[in-house]
C-alpha cells in the first residue's frame, strides 16, 4: 500500500516539472515555433528560484525570480528567432548550451560553489495540507501534502486548455501556427503571437524550474534539469500539443521513472530499469502512430 | 561563394567581439584569454594535432546530421549511434586478433555497423510503424547510453579497473600515430571526401538532395523515397558510428565511461550552423574543435573557468547563424535599393 | 461611374524585390470611388505587387499613395484594413482547420471580459453579414470541407465584416467554374452598387470586359494605359498586354486518331469508410488524340491523377498503356510510359531551391542511361548540364544559366521547364494536370502549341483543366467527371460549353 | 630516480576526471591543494575533465608541461598516466584513490580503504534500525543504500556497509538502489530514497554525490534517517543525518606533499589510507544528536578496534553486491 502511494506520489512529482515545461512548449507548438529551449529554461528557472529564495528568504520571490530568469531566455529566443529570423533549432540548441554554462558560472561566482548549492536558508515552496481530505484513506494521502506547485501545474493544464481553445488569444495563437499569412493579413502580426507564446513558455518553464529546485528537492545542482526539457518536447509532439494529452504523457513518464527505480529491487540491472521511461515513450509513440494511421486511412 | 565565406568570417568576428565584451564584464582580459585559447589549439605542433584529433568526433556526426537534414531525414540519433559504434569496435577489438592492416579496417567497419544498426532500428520503426524518427532517435540516444553503460559494467567490464570500462582492445587495432598526429584524422578526411562525393556526385545523392527539398516532387519523378530514406538513415548512422570506433581505436583503446561526451550533439549543432553544407560542416567542426581544445589552455593560463567557453560557444552559434541570415538580406536589400535608384533616374 | 471622384492615387511607385527584380517601374494610377477597376497584365507584370504595396503587405522603394486626399503609408495590412482597404489574395489564405466564422472573425473577435470568445455573438454577426450580402454560406462549416468558390466568399466576407470600402481581389476567378463566375460577378456588382470600390485582377479578358468600369493594363512592371471598358476590345487589351497580336482561335488541325494508348477499365477508388472517389471509370485515349477532362474541382480529378500516377492504389479496375497492365507498377515503372505535368509547380513539379539543371533532369536520370556513369552509380553531370542547355534552348526558357536556382525563374518559364522535361521523356502517353494554370497569355499560347505538337507526333494526351475555354480549344474529345463518375464522353464537335457546364454541375444535361 | 634530492617544486596541478562541486571527493582534494598553496606558496591549478574521455590526454599533457607535481584522480586514464609517467621520470605523479603502476615504478598511489568507514556506516545503520526508541524507527530490520552508479567503488561501499550492518544482526536486510549514473540528478536521488523508506527502511546511506543530497532531503521529508558520504554532511539536514562516512582526500594530498617538501618522498609506493591513517572516518557529532550515547559508544569502540588492528575489515573483491 505504502509503496503504491509512494509510486503515485512519485509519479505526480516526477510529472510536475515535465508537465509545466511541456505546457509552455504547447504554446510555442501551437504558434508554430520549433522550440527546444525548454531544457535551458527549466535549468535557468531552477537556478534563479534558489537565488531568490536564498537571499530573500521568501519562496515566492524565488518563484518570481525563476520566472524572470526563464523569461530572459525567452527574450533572447525572441530576439534571435522572431526578430532576426534565425533558425529556431539553432537558437534552441544555443540557448540550452548557454543555460548550462551560465548557471554553472553564476553558481561559482555567486555562491562560490561548484556542483551543488544546498543550504537550510533556501526556503522551499510549501506543501498544501488538506485537513478534510487527509482523513480519507489512500486518496487523502495523495491529495494532501502535495507541494503547491503540483496544484499550480494542474491549474495550468486547465488554464492552458482554456486559453488555447476558448479565447481570442488562443484563436490567434493557433492561427499563427496554422497559417501565419492569414493572421498577418487579418491585421494581427503573427510574429507578435510567436513572441507571446515564447513568453508563456518562459513563465511556465520558470514555474517548472522552481519546482525542481524549491519543490521536490531544495537545492540547485548543475544541470539539474537532467533532460526533462527534452522529455517535455517528446510529450508535446506525441499528443500534438493537446494540454490534456500532455498531462497524461507526463504522468506516464513520471510513473515509469518511479517504476524503473522500483524494478531494481527485482533483479533487473539498474541500467535497464533506467531505460523504462524512454521505452515507455516509444511504446506511447507506437500507439499514437497507429492511431494516426487509422484516422488517416479512415 | 565568396559572399558565403565573408559572411561566415564576419559572423565569427562579431561573435568573438561579443565574447570579449562578456569576458571584460566578468573582469577577465579578453586578449590574453583569446591568446591562450588559440595558443592551446592552433599555434603549435601538439595543439594543432590535438585540435585535428578532437575534431574527429565532431565532424563525423556533423556530416551525418548534415546529410540527414539535407535529405529530409530527421536523424538526431548521432549520440546513440556514436556510442553503439564505439561499443561494436571495442567488442571486436577484444575478441578479434588480426594483423593491424586487417584489424583496423575491420574494427572501423564494425563501428560503422554498430551505428548503422542502431540507426536501422529507428529507420524500421519509421518505415513499418510510421513512428517519427525525430522522437525515436532521441529516445534511442538515452537507451544506447544506458545500454553501453551496462555493457561496460557487466559483460565486458575490465575486472581490474576501478570504474566501469572494458579492458584494452588488441593493440593490433590501435590506430598508429605519426608523431603527434593520430591517424584517425585520415579517416575523417576520407569520410569528408567520400561523403561529399556520394552526396554531390552519386545519383543516389542527387535523389536524396531533391527529396530533402521536395519529397513529393522526387517521388513523382520516380525516386524511391522509402529506399532512399533507409539508405540515408543507415549511411548517416554508419558515419556517426565510425566516430565512436575511431575514438576508441585512437584514444583510450577501450570503452570507458564518458567516451561519447557531448561530441555528437555538438556535431549536430555544427551541421546546423553550417547550414547542412558538407564542407562548411568540416570547417566549422575544426573551428569548434579549436575552441573546445583551447579552452583547456584558457583555464590553465588565465584561469577563466571552462563554463565560460560553453557560454562563448553558445554566443558563437547564435551570432554566426543570425549574422549569416541578416547579412544575406542586408546584401540583397542594398542591391535592391541600388536597382530602385537606377530605375527612378 | 467613370466620372466618380478619385479615391486612391498611387504615384510613381517603384518596387524592387531583392536582389534585383524590378517589379514596379514608376507606376502612377488612380482608382475612383464606387468603380470596378480591373488590372490586367501578363504573369509577372506587377499586378499583385502593386496591390500589395497599396495594402501594406510589402513596402515600395519610392512613390506615394494618396487616399481620400491624404497621403497614407500602410506599414502592415492591419493599418490598411483600419483605413477601409481590404485584399483577397491570389492564393486563398484561410485556415482550413477553422470554421467559416472563426476565419472571418479572426483579428476582430467579440469576447467577454475573460477574453473568452463569445461564440454566440460571433456566429450571429457573421450570419448577419452572410444574409446582408446574400452569400449562402454555412458559418459553422469547416473551411477544409467547403468548395473553392465558398472559400472565396469567406475571404470576401472577411473584408466586408471589417466594413472595408475598398476591396482588392487578386485573380479570384482563377479557381472558379464557369457557373460560379457569374454568381461572383453579381455579388461584386451588388457591392459596387452599394458604394464599395473594387480593384480586380485577372488574366481573363472577356471577364474583365464584362465586369469592369475601367481597366488598367500593365506590362513588365510598367503601366501601359488605363481605359474605360466600354471603349476597348479584347484584341486591343491583349495587344497592350503582350505587345503584339494574339490569336484566340484553335490551330488544331483535324487528324484521325490511332490505336488506343491509355485504356482504363472499371477503375474505382473507394475510401475505407466507404466514400466513393472514383466510380467505375472506363475510357481510352488514342494516339494523336487530346482528351480533355472537365469537372468541378473535387469531383475525382485529383484521385484520377493519383491512381494513374501510382500515388494511390485503386480499389478495383485496371490501367493499360499500349496493352501493358501498369495497375501494379511502382511510380518509376510507370514513368517509362507516362509524361506528367502536375498542377502545382512548387509542390509537385520541381524543387524551388534546387538549381535549374537538377529540376530539369528528374526522371530522365533514371530512364536515360546517358545520365549514368560507373554502372549507374554516378550521375553524369556534364551530360546533365548539356541536356539542360538544350532544353532551355528548345523550349524557349528564359534563364540565366542551368545553375540558376529554379525559384529565380518566372512562373511561365518554370512551367516551360517542366513541360519540356516531361515532353522530352518521349513517352506515348502524356498526362497534363492544369498545364497553364495561372499562366499569362504568352506562355499559355506557347504551351498550347507544344501540346498540339505532341498530338501531331501521334502521342496520346489526357488533359485535366479547370478552364473550359482551354478544353474546347485543344481537345478532340471531352470527358466530364461528376462525383467520381464519368458522365460524359463527348467528341468536341458534338458538344458545346453549356452542355459540358451542365454535366459538370448536375451530372446530366438539363432537360429544359 | 630519486626525486628527493631535487629542488623544491614550484607548480602543482590537481587533475581530476570529473568536475569539482561534488561536495565530497573532488572538493575534499581541492581543499588539500588549496592548503598546500597557502602553506608552501606554490602555484596550483585544477584541471577538470568533466568525464570527457577526449580531454584526458591533452589535460595530462598540459599538466606535465605546467607543473612539477601532479595529483591525479585517474579513473579512466590510467593507461595514459602510465605512459606519461614513464616519459617524464623527473616529474612527480601522485595517483589518488586507485592503484596504478607504471613500468618505471614512479607513480605513487594513494589508496583509500573505504571499506573501513563504510563498514562503520553499516554498523550505525544496523544499530539504529534495531533501536525503536529513536523517534520513528520501525521494528522492521531494514536499511537502505542509494548508489550513483554500479561501479566498483560504489560497490565497495555497499559491500562493506552490508557487512557492517549484518555484523550487528544477520537478519538485517539491506535494500539497494542505483541511479544508473545520474550522479547530478538530486530529484532522482530523492525518489530512490523515498521508495526505500516506503519499503520500510529507516536508515539510508547515500553514495551518490550531488544526487545524494536528494537522499538527505528525503530523510527529512519522511522524518527518517540518512547517512552522508565523503564529507561531514550531518548538519545539512540537522536531525536527520545521523552519520557521515568521510573520505579525507585533502589530508592524503597534504601528507604526500609534505613528504615531497621534506625530502622524504619515495616514488612508486602504494599508500594505504584507512581510518588509522586519517584517510577515511566516520563522523557522528551533529548539531542535533539523534543517536543515543550507547550507539555512539559502540561505534567508537569498533572504530578503535579497526585502528589498532584488532578488527580486520573484509575488502571488496569484485563480488556482485547488487543481488
Ligand atoms: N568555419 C568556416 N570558416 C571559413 N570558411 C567557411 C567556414 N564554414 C564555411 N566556410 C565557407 O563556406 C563555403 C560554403 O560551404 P558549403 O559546405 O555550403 O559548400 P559546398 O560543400 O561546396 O556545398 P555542397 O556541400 O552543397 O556541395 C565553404 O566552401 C567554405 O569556404
Ligand atoms: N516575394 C518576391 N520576391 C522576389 N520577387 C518577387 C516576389 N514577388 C513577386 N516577385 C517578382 O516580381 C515580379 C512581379 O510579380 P507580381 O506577383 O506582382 O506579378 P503579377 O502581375 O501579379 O503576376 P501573376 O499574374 O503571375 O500573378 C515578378 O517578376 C515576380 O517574379
Ligand atoms: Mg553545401
Ligand atoms: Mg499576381
Amino acid at each position: 500500500m505504502k509503496i503504491l502511494i509512494g509510486l503515485i506520489n512519485g509519479m505526480i512529482s516526477g510529472a510536475t516539472p515535465i508537465l509545466l515545461a511541456a505546457l509552455g512548449g504547447a504554446y510555442t507548438y501551437y504558434a508554430g515555433v520549433f522550440n527546444i529551449a525548454m531544457e535551458g529554461m527549466l535549468l535557468t528557472g531552477a537556478f534563479f528560484a534558489v537565488l531568490g529564495s536564498y537571499y530573500t528568504g521568501s519562496w515566492l520571490i524565488g518563484v518570481l525570480l525563476a520566472i524572470l530568469g526563464a523569461l530572459f531566455l525567452s527574450l533572447i529566443f525572441i530576439l534571435f528567432a522572431v526578430v532576426l529570423k534565425t533558425d529556431e533549432f539553432v537558437t534552441g540548441i544555443a540557448l540550452n548550451l548557454f543555460a548550462v554554462g551560465a548557471t554553472t558560472y553564476m553558481l561559482r561566482k555567486i555562491f562560490s560553489v561548484k556542483g551543488v548549492f544546498s543550504n537550510p536558508a533556501i526556503q522551499p515552496i510549501p506543501a498544501i495540507r488538506l485537513p478534510l481530505a487527509e482523513n480519507i484513506p489512500f486518496v487523502g494521502e495523495i491529495l494532501s501534502g502535495q507541494i503547491l506547485m503540483v496544484w499550480v501545474a494542474g491549474l495550468a493544464t486547465i488554464l492552458t486548455y482554456f486559453l488555447i481553445f476558448q479565447t481570442r488569444f488562443g484563436l490567434r495563437l493557433r492561427a499563427a501556427g496554422y497559417n501565419p499569412a492569414r493572421l498577418d493579413s487579418s491585421g494581427v502580426p503573427s510574429s507578435r503571437m510567436r513572441a507571446l507564446s515564447l513568453l508563456a513558455c518562459g513563465v511556465l518553464c520558470g514555474l517548472g524550474g522552481s519546482f525542481l529546485s524549491l519543490g521536490y528537492v531544495n537545492l540547485f545542482a548543475e544541470n539539474m534539469s537532467a533532460g526533462r526539457g527534452w522529455i517535455s518536447l517528446a510529450a508535446i509532439i506525441l499528443v500534438n500539443g493537446n494540454p490534456l494529452g500532455i498531462a497524461l504523457i507526463s504522468l506516464l513518464f513520471g510513473f515509469s521513472d518511479g517504476l524503473g527505480l522500483l524494478l531494481q529491487g527485482y533483479r533487473v540491472p539498474s541500467q535497464f530499469t533506467a531505460m523504462v521511461p524512454y521505452i515507455a515513450t516509444l511504446i506511447a509513440l507506437y500507439f499514437y502512430a497507429a492511431r494516426k494511421r487509422r484516422l488517416n486511412s479512415a | 561563394m565568396r559572399q558565403k565565406i565573408l559572411n561566415a568570417l564576419i559572423g565569427i568576428v562579431v561573435a568573438l567581439l561579443l565574447g570579449a565584451v562578456l569576458l571584460l564584464l566578468q573582469g577577465y582580459d579578453p586578449l590574453a584569454t583569446y591568446e591562450a585559447l588559440f595558443r592551446y589549439s592552433l599555434f603549435g605542433y601538439y595543439p594543432f594535432a590535438t585540435t585535428l584529433r578532437n575534431a574527429v568526433p565532431l565532424v563525423l556526426p556533423g556530416l551525418s546530421a548534415a546529410i540527414a537534414f539535407a535529405s529530409g531525414v530527421v536523424n538526431l540519433g548521432q549520440p546513440g549511434q556514436l556510442v553503439m559504434g564505439a561499443l561494436f569496435a571495442t567488442v571486436g577489438g577484444l575478441y578479434l586478433d588480426l594483423p593491424p592492416a586487417l584489424m583496423i579496417p575491420v574494427l572501423a567497419l564494425l563501428s560503422m555497423l554498430g551505428g548503422l544498426l542502431w540507426a536501422g532500428v529507428a529507420a524500421l520503426l519509421r518505415r513499418f510503424f510510421d513512428m517519427s524518427e525525430f522522437i525515436v532517435t532521441l529516445m534511442l540516444n538515452m537507451i544506447a547510453d544506458f545500454f553501453t553503460a551496462w555493457a561496460i559494467t557487466e559483460p565486458f567490464k575490465d575486472p581490474a579497473a576501478f570504474s566501469p570500462m572494458t579492458p584494452q582492445i588488441n593493440p593490433n587495432g590501435w590506430l598508429p600515430k605519426w608523431g603527434e598526429f593520430n591517424t584517425m584524422i585520415l579517416f575523417m578526411f576520407a569520410a569528408v571526401i567520400l561523403a561529399w562525393f556520394v552526396f554531390n556526385r552519386w545519383k543516389a545523392g542527387y535523389e536524396w538532395r531533391i527529396t530533402g527539398q521536395n519529397a513529393l516532387f522526387a517521388r513523382l519523378g520516380g525516386c524511391n523515397i522509402n529506399r532512399n530514406f533507409m539508405a540515408v538513415m543507415l549511411m548517416t548512422g554508419a558515419l556517426a558510428g565510425l566516430a565512436g570506433g575511431l575514438v576508441v581505436m585512437g584514444g583510450p583503446h577501450r570503452f570507458i565511461r564518458g567516451l561519447g561526451a557531448n561530441y555528437a550533439w555538438d556535431g549536430v549543432m555544427i551541421a546546423i550552423v553550417a547550414n547542412n553544407g558538407l564542407i562548411a560542416t568540416f570547417l566549422y567542426g575544426l573551428f569548434f574543435s579549436a575552441i573546445q581544445t583551447g579552452a583547456l589552455g584558457m583555464e590553465l593560463i588565465t584561469s577563466v573557468p571552462n563554463e565560460i567557453s560553453q557560454v562563448l560557444q553558445a554566443v558563437l552559434v547564435l551570432v554566426i547563424v543570425a549574422s549569416r541570415e541578416y547579412l544575406n538580406t542586408f546584401v540583397e536589400q542594398r542591391a535592391a535599393r541600388r536597382r530602385a535608384r537606377e530605375a527612378r533616374t | 461611374m467613370t466620372n466618380n471622384p478619385t479615391l486612391i492615387e498611387m504615384r510613381h511607385i517603384v518596387k524592387v524585390y531583392p536582389p534585383s527584380v524590378l517589379a514596379l517601374d514608376d507606376v502612377t494610377v488612380d482608382f475612383r470611388r464606387g468603380e470596378i477597376h480591373s488590372i490586367v497584365g501578363e504573369n509577372g507584370a506587377g499586378k499583385s505587387t502593386l496591390m500589395k504595396v497599396l495594402y501594406g503587405l510589402t513596402q515600395a522603394n519610392s512613390g506615394e499613395i494618396i487616399y481620400k486626399g491624404e497621403p497614407v503609408h500602410f506599414r502592415e495590412p492591419g493599418e490598411a484594413i483600419a483605413a477601409g482597404i481590404g485584399m483577397v489574395h491570389q492564393e486563398i489564405v484561410l485556415i482550413p482547420e477553422y470554421t467559416v466564422w472563426e476565419n472571418i472573425v479572426l483579428g476582430v473577435e467579440p469576447v467577454n471580459w475573460l477574453g473568452k470568445i463569445d461564440r454566440q455573438r460571433a456566429r450571429q454577426l457573421v450570419k448577419q453579414k452572410i444574409d446582408e450580402f446574400q452569400f449562402n454560406l454555412d458559418p459553422d462549416a469547416r473551411v477544409e470541407s467547403i468548395s473553392v468558390a465558398a472559400r472565396q466568399k469567406v475571404e470576401i466576407l472577411t473584408l466586408l465584416y471589417r466594413n472595408v470600402e475598398v476591396l482588392i481581389l487578386d485573380e479570384p476567378t482563377a479557381v472558379l467554374t464557369p457557373q460560379e463566375i457569374p454568381q461572383l460577378f453579381a455579388e461584386l456588382n451588388r457591392l459596387r452598387d452599394g458604394g464599395h470600390t473594387i480593384l480586380f485582377i485577372s488574366h481573363r479578358l472577356e471577364e474583365v470586359l464584362e465586369l469592369s468600369d475601367r481597366i488598367t493594363v500593365m506590362r513588365k512592371g510598367k503601366k501601359v494605359d488605363t481605359v474605360p471598358a466600354s471603349a476597348t476590345t479584347r484584341q486591343e487589351l491583349a495587344r497592350m498586354m503582350v505587345g503584339r497580336d494574339v490569336i484566340f482561335t484553335t490551330r488544331r488541325k483535324p487528324q484521325p486518331p490511332g490505336e488506343a494508348v491509355l485504356r482504363v477499365e472499371n477503375l474505382s477508388l473507394r475510401e475505407d469508410h466507404g466514400r466513393v472517389r472514383l466510380n467505375n471509370l472506363n475510357f481510352e485515349v488514342r494516339a494523336g488524340e487530346i482528351v480533355g477532362v472537365a469537372g468541378v474541382e473535387g469531383n475525382g480529378q485529383f484521385e484520377l491523377v493519383n491512381t494513374l500516377m501510382g500515388i494511390q492504389k485503386p480499389t478495383s479496375g485496371r490501367i493499360f498503356i499500349r496493352n501493358v497492365d501498369i495497375t501494379h507498377f511502382d511510380i518509376l515503372q510507370r514513368r517509362q510510359y507516362i509524361s506528367f505535368v502536375p498542377q502545382d509547380r512548387g509542390k509537385m513539379g520541381a524543387s524551388l531551391v534546387a538549381p535549374l539543371w537538377e529540376d530539369a533532369i528528374m526522371t530522365h536520370h533514371r530512364l536515360n542511361p546517358r545520365f549514368s556513369q560507373w554502372n549507374g552509380l554516378l550521375l553524369n553531370t556534364r551530360f546533365a548540364q548539356q541536356f539542360t542547355r538544350d532544353l532551355i534552348e528548345n523550349f524557349s526558357v528564359v534563364a540565366p544559366s542551368p545553375r540558376a536556382p529554379f525559384r529565380t525563374l518566372s512562373g511561365g518559364n518554370q512551367q516551360k521547364v517542366i513541360v519540356g522535361r516531361e515532353l522530352l521523356l518521349q513517352s506515348d502517353f502524356v498526362l497534363l494536370d492544369q498545364p497553364t494554370r495561372g499562366l499569362d497569355v504568352g506562355s499559355m499560347e506557347y504551351i498550347h502549341d507544344q501540346i498540339l505538337r505532341i498530338r501531331a507526333e501521334g502521342r496520346a494526351v489526357l488533359m485535366i483543366s479547370a478552364d473550359l475555354e482551354e478544353i474546347f480549344l485543344l481537345s478532340d474529345r471531352i470527358l466530364v467527371l461528376y462525383r467520381g463518375q464519368l458522365v460524359g464522353n463527348l467528341p468536341v464537335e458534338q458538344t458545346n460549353p453549356q452542355e459540358v457546364g451542365s454535366l459538370m454541375l448536375e451530372g446530366q444535361v438539363q432537360s429544359s | 630516480p630519486a626525486t628527493s634530492t631535487q629542488e623544491q617544486p614550484k607548480r602543482v596541478v590537481y587533475l581530476i576526471n570529473g568536475a569539482l562541486g561534488d561536495n565530497a571527493f573532488y572538493d575534499s582534494g581541492k581543499a588539500g591543494i588549496d592548503n598546500i598553496a597557502r602553506e608552501y606558496g606554490v602555484e596550483t591549478r585544477t584541471i577538470e575533465c568533466n568525464f570527457d574521455a577526449g580531454k584526458y590526454e591533452p589535460s595530462l599533457r598540459a599538466a606535465v608541461d605546467f607543473a612539477d607535481v601532479i595529483f591525479v584522480i585517474s579513473y579512466g586514464f590510467e593507461d595514459q598516466l602510465k605512459e606519461f609517467a614513464d616519459q617524464y621520470p623527473n616529474k612527480i605523479f601522485v595517483n589518488i584513490d586507485t592503484v596504478v603502476e607504471n613500468s618505471k615504478k614512479t607513480i605513487t598511489s594513494v589508496d583509500f580503504i573505504e571499506e573501513e568507514s563504510a563498514y562503520l556506516a553499516g554498523v550505525v545503520a544496523g544499530l539504529a534500525t534495531l533501536d525503536t526508541t529513536i523517534p520513528n524507527i520501525n521494528p522492521d530490520k531494514i536499511i537502505g543504500v542509494v548508489g550513483g552508479d554500479v561501479d566498483p567503488v560504489v560497490s565497495a561501499f555497499v559491500f562493506a556497509y552490508e557487512n557492517g550492518a549484518k555484523s550487528i544482526d544477520p537478519e538485517i536486510q539491506v535494500l539497494k538502489k542505483s541511479l544508473g549514473g545520474a550522479w547530478d540528478d538530486s530529484a532522482r536521488g530523492k525518489q530512490a530514497a523515498l521508495q526505500l523508506y516506503d519499503q520500510k527502511a529507516d536508515v539510508v546511506f547515500q553514495v551518490a554525490a550531488a544526487a545524494g543530497i536528494g537522499v538527505l532531503q528525503a530523510a527529512r521529508e519522511r522524518q527518517l534517517y540518512a547517512i552522508g558520504v565523503d564529507t561531514n554532511q550531518n548538519d545539512l539536514e540537522p536531525g536527520y543525518v545521523i552519520a557521515s562516512d568521510i573520505k579525507n582526500v585533502g589530508k592524503a594530498i597534504e601528507d604526500v606533499y609534505k613528504a615531497i617538501n621534506d625530502g622524504t618522498y619515495q616514488p612508486g609506493q602504494v599508500l594505504k589510507y584507512g581510518i588509522a591513517q586519517g584517510g577515511v572516518d566516520i563522523a557522528l557529532e551533529a548539531q542535533i544528536q539523534v543517536l543515543p550515547q550507547s550507539i555512539i559508544d559502540q561505534v567508537m569502540a569498533l572504530r578503535q578496534q579497526i585502528i589498532d588492528g584488532s578488527l580486520k575489515i573484509e575488502l571488496y573483491n569484485n563480488q556482485n553486491v547488487w543481488q
